[in-house]
């Protein structure tokens, strides 16, 4: 729908594994700054009349 | 298919007349051209104002959800699908239901063959293959299967999957059809010009909520755009808000469409509503080899797990 | 052009929690602008729409009356998006208040007759605005007889408790007040539903006696046969309804009955005008 | 009343002098369909058109529309207060638009501008806008105006009304604002006088080519009641699938709703076209619905237009007959076959 590739994640982490944990944290929000911030679905003050 | 009528009509009166069905469900000729209105039939003497052509595109199975009576259903292959969707989802039961089967041959675009004359069309004149318009200084002769719905030009479940009568013997399904050309089309846009295309395609809607009433499977008591506690999607006519619905929308039919049209064909503003869950249903055929309402014996991938899932997503 | 969807601002004075399951507050309001309160010029039996910044607006019927000055009263049942906000909400806080709107009892007919109030549960907001204008020592001698019947579940549930208690000990007004059920054993007043006792209580009708009902439907529907027996002629049965309303001013389409909106053509209908309306309420 | 004629050739110029001090709105094609939009600088109207799919309704009355906002920032003054918001409400013109959607226009000013309430945004729009109707020499075969007391040269409503003759414009002024309007455009209005003939001649030509009727003679002396109780309200709104698009492309349709929206601090609040076909139109705090089923609400749709408005107002249907619902209703529910139903209800 024009959300790039990315931005959504899917992980299956065990409450064992803490240290996958934080490496997937880590590398998904290295991704997401890179992409910057989504300004597609953002939604401000309505724009109408 | 024009012949299949009298079939109907003589299935309905047998229904009605030995009280197995307390209304046969069916189409009634409509006022405007290539339009015809759902109806309910009661009494024996009503039966007669049935009719069947190339203009019943509504999917009837959007009439059951919830009803008590017992009730005899005219359907089509898709309507057939939907109304296996609602027996498993226990909107109906299945011995609630006579299904009068229609082996369908496609219904006509309306909108499509009004874009295609010069000027309003007055008279229509369907033929077994063909469909004859006329209007103020014109006449032309379409091949009615030039003119079809997309969806039905595209189906591959032309003659009902589930029935207890069938008005006729089954027709050919369609094997050497692409399906999912347009839904390819979207793939491979760049995710910018993905976002551009559905903010165009969006741009006419009114949300007028057609696209969802019209399907048989948005029968929720209240539809999340209608939630107040929380309110999920704001109410005007800011473009988020449309795109949410329309996204949502579509999210909740994964699995469940059956690609009836009854979206497209509902919307007054002509919008492709079908390139949302076309998407979805698309997806669910190469994930899960699932096509939504082939089957009452087995449940939908989406409530249901599977070791064999496909999981490549999950990281 | 003056803009009616424009509400004044008020200031929360004071909020009471009138009942025992905590769902019934009364908030006590005062205009920001003192120019405000002339411009909101009521009477009883009128209803207003409060309006909360960010959460929309609610339709509710004027507890205070036109004779108690510098303040405006509602009673709000805890039941949506804006009630639940509101009782949340706390002195001093800023809200609006939009109106007077719609009709009210009417008082130039009644005058010089018999005035019977019949009131169940939470509708008792305008019944009080109502008692309170009629005991009024200015308009007092307007009227004739007053009789209240007002009932709720258990003595917990009575709107304005002490104001009953006052009312009680007066002799220009007769109070019945009564419960559904109560194990209270000091419980001084009258067992039963509301029906039974006007039965009971109420003066029979004539053409010098009106009688004002409001209440949940369940009430109103088992009153009217007894007021049938006690001979009311239904153009002096008069009714509040309630309906879900927007714009409280005949505009936005959604309250009519028939060809009458209830926001500015009610919410006070005689029993006899409701007789030739669809039954859509 | 004066006629005066417009060389086509002068048609553009002149609206391009109007564009100066008027916001134009016309007629335009968009993909198959034609619909009613701002002109940008030089975009003539296509006045070559059918009936547009929605009304213009929508320039006077937008779908969504701001009406007051305010901050919930309590470090501000007026933290919680609703304040008015500026509006513009400078001249504009809908070109083109059909006798039928002026009329409309007329019909619904009823309930915005009542003698109790007077709705400022409505009203402050409308006022501002000049409506310069184009005669409908081609109805379609749904119109039914000329029976729903309207028709397609009618002048109610319209400011001005114009007819297309061979290589000129006849221009009829009806009212004071078409008069400000043409000095606007500065078309030579001194060149020989025209008259009406011509333009009463195609009226009638156009209006013959209108067969589809109804008949609503005998709505008036029924009873309200009776008709609310009748019994074919059930199979009038089987098929219904309670979408608004009946009321949504309805030129006479009104009904809204208010919301609130805020973002983070500030917010507005703001009105949005609402439809008789939704069950939450009624739909009470306490969960109590008065039209809790389809068939309550279809009945409301055509009551308020067949009967409600007709016994409120006294002067007619609420529906001009311009045929939009029974084009696009996705389902087929057809007005006509319902006010005749109505009309020749009895008990």
């Amino acid at each position: 729908m024009g959300i790039e590739p990315g931005r959504l994640q899917f992980s299956w982490i065990s409450s064992a594994e803490s240290t996958k944990f934080v490496e997937v944290v880590n590398e998904i929000t290295t991704v997401i700054k890179a992409l910057g911030p989504h300004e597609n679905f953002v939604k401000r003050e309505a724009s109408i009349a | 298919m024009l012949s299949y009528i009298d079939k109907i009509k003589e299935i309905s009166r047998r229904l009605l007349k030995e009280s197995k069905v307390d209304m046969v469900i069916g189409f009634r000729k409509g006022t405007v051209v290539m339009m015809n209105e759902p109806c309910f039939v009661k009494t024996v003497a009503d039966v007669d104002k049935l009719v069947w052509d190339s203009n019943c595109g509504i999917n009837l199975a959007n009439y059951l959800a919830n009803r008590t009576e017992k009730i005899g259903i005219v359907a089509k292959g898709c309507d057939s699908r939907n109304i296996v969707t609602h027996i498993i989802e226990n909107k109906i039961k299945r011995d609630q239901v006579v299904i009068i089967g229609v082996p369908c041959k496609g219904m006509i675009d309306r909108h499509n063959i009004e874009a295609m004359a010069e000027a309003e069309i007055q008279e229509v004149i369907e033929t077994d293959d063909t469909i004859q318009v006329k209007g103020a200084g014109f006449e032309k002769t379409l091949d009615k299967k030039e003119v079809l719905q997309e969806n039905c030009a595209i189906c591959v479940h032309r003659n009902p999957v589930i029935y207890d009568e069938l008005v006729a013997d089954e027709v050919k399904e369609q094997t050497d059809v692409d399906r999912y050309e347009d839904v390819r089309h979207i793939e491979a846009l760049s995710p910018e010009e993905k976002w551009d295309f559905f903010e165009d395609l969006l741009s006419t809607c009114i949300r007028c909520y057609g696209c969802r009433n019209a399907c048989p499977l948005c029968y929720c008591p209240t539809c999340f755009v209608d939630e107040s506690r929380p309110q999920w999607v704001g109410k005007s006519q800011d473009s988020t808000d449309i795109r949410t619905f329309h996204f949502l929308r579509a999210y909740h039919c994964a699995g469940r469409c059956t690609d009836c049209g009854a979206c497209e064909r509902a919307c007054p503003m002509g919008i492709k509503v079908r390139l949302f869950t076309k998407k979805l249903e698309k997806d669910c055929l190469e994930l899960f080899d699932w096509e939504a309402g082939l089957t009452l014996e087995k449940r939908p991938p989406l409530d249901t797990y599977r070791p064999d899932d496909p999981d490549e997503f999950i990281r | 052009m003056q803009n009616p969807y424009l509400p004044y601002p008020v200031r929360i004075e004071e909020i009471i929690t009138e009942t025992e399951d905590k769902n019934l507050k009364t908030f006590k309001l005062v205009f920001l602008n003192p120019d405000d309160e002339n411009k909101f010029n009521y009477n009883a039996g009128q209803f207003a729409e409060l309006s909360i910044a960010g959460k929309g607006e609610i339709p509710i019927g004027i507890a205070s009356s036109p004779t108690e000055k510098g303040f405006l009263m509602f009673t709000v049942n805890k039941v949506g998006l804006v009630t639940s906000h509101l009782h949340n909400m706390k002195p001093g806080d800023i809200m609006g208040v939009r109106g007077p709107l719609g009709n009210w009892y009417p008082w130039d007919i009644m005058e010089g007759k018999n005035v019977i109030i019949i009131g169940g549960g939470f509708a008792f907001t305008t019944l009080r605005s109502s008692i309170i204008y009629m005991l009024d020592p200015a308009n007092r001698p307007k009227y004739k007889d007053i009789h209240v019947i007002y009932g709720a579940r258990t003595p917990g549930m009575l709107l304005y408790r002490d104001e009953l208690s006052e009312w009680e000990k007066r002799d220009d007004i007769h109070m019945h007040i009564t419960v559904d059920a109560t194990d209270d054993p000091n419980w001084k007043y009258n067992v039963g539903f509301v029906p039974t006792i006007t039965d009971q209580k109420a003066p029979s009708g004539n053409t010098d006696t009106y009688a004002i009902v409001c209440g949940p439907p369940i009430m109103i529907k088992f009153t009217q046969p007894v007021l049938d027996k006690l001979d009311y002629a239904h153009d002096h049965i008069i009714m509040s309804l309630e309906m879900r309303m927007k714009c409280g001013i005949g505009i936005c389409g959604r309250c009519n009955i028939g060809k009458e909106f209830v926001c500015k053509d009610g919410p006070v209908f005689t029993l006899d005008q409701l007789n030739s309306m669809p039954k859509e309420y | 009343m004066k006629v005066i004629k417009i060389d086509k050739k002068e048609w553009a110029k002149g609206l391009e002098r109007l564009s100066k001090t008027y916001q134009l709105f016309g007629p335009a094609k968009h993909e198959a369909f034609f619909v009613f939009k701002a002109l940008e600088d030089g975009e003539l109207p296509d006045l070559d058109v059918q009936n547009t799919r929605l009304s213009p309704r929508s320039v006077i009355y937008p779908q969504s529309e701001k009406m007051f906002e305010y901050t919930l920032d309590e470090d501000q003054e007026d933290h919680h207060i609703l304040k008015e918001i500026d509006k513009e409400y400078s001249s504009r013109a809908i070109i083109g638009i059909r006798p039928c959607d002026a009329k409309a226009f007329l019909l619904v000013k009823r309930n915005f501008d009542a003698p109790e309430y007077k709705d400022p945004y409505w009203i402050k729009s409308y006022e501002a806008t000049t409506l310069v109707g184009h005669g409908c020499n081609a109805p379609c075969s749904c119109c039914f105006c000329t029976t729903a007391g309207c028709g397609p040269f009618h002048e109610e409503g319209l400011d001005i009304l114009l007819v297309d003759v061979d290589d000129t414009y006849l221009a009829k002024i009806i009212t004071e604002k078409g008069d400000r309007l043409l000095a606007a455009a500065g078309w030579d209005t001194k060149t020989d006088t025209a008259t009406n003939d011509p333009i009463e001649n195609m009226k009638e030509a156009a209006e013959a080519k209108i067969t589809s009727m109804v008949s609503t003679d005998q709505l008036k002396d029924k009873s309200t009641t009776d008709l609310f109780e009748a019994s074919f309200w059930e199979d009038v709104s089987f098929a219904c699938i309670n979408c608004g698009t009946c009321t949504y492309v309805c030129p006479t349709c009104w009904c809204f709703d208010i919301q609130d929206e805020t973002h983070g601090l500030s917010g507005i609040r703001m009105r949005n076209w609402d439809s008789c076909m939704y069950p939450l139109f009624t739909f009470h705090g306490s969960g109590h619905n008065p039209r809790d089923t389809k068939t309550q609400r279809v009945r409301q749709r055509f009551m308020h237009k067949l009967k409600y408005y007709v016994d409120k107002y006294d002067n007619g249907i609420q529906c001009v007959g311009c045929g939009r619902c029974v084009r696009f209703c996705p389902v087929n529910i057809d007005i006509r076959r319902v006010c005749d139903l109505m009309n020749s209800f009895e008990l």
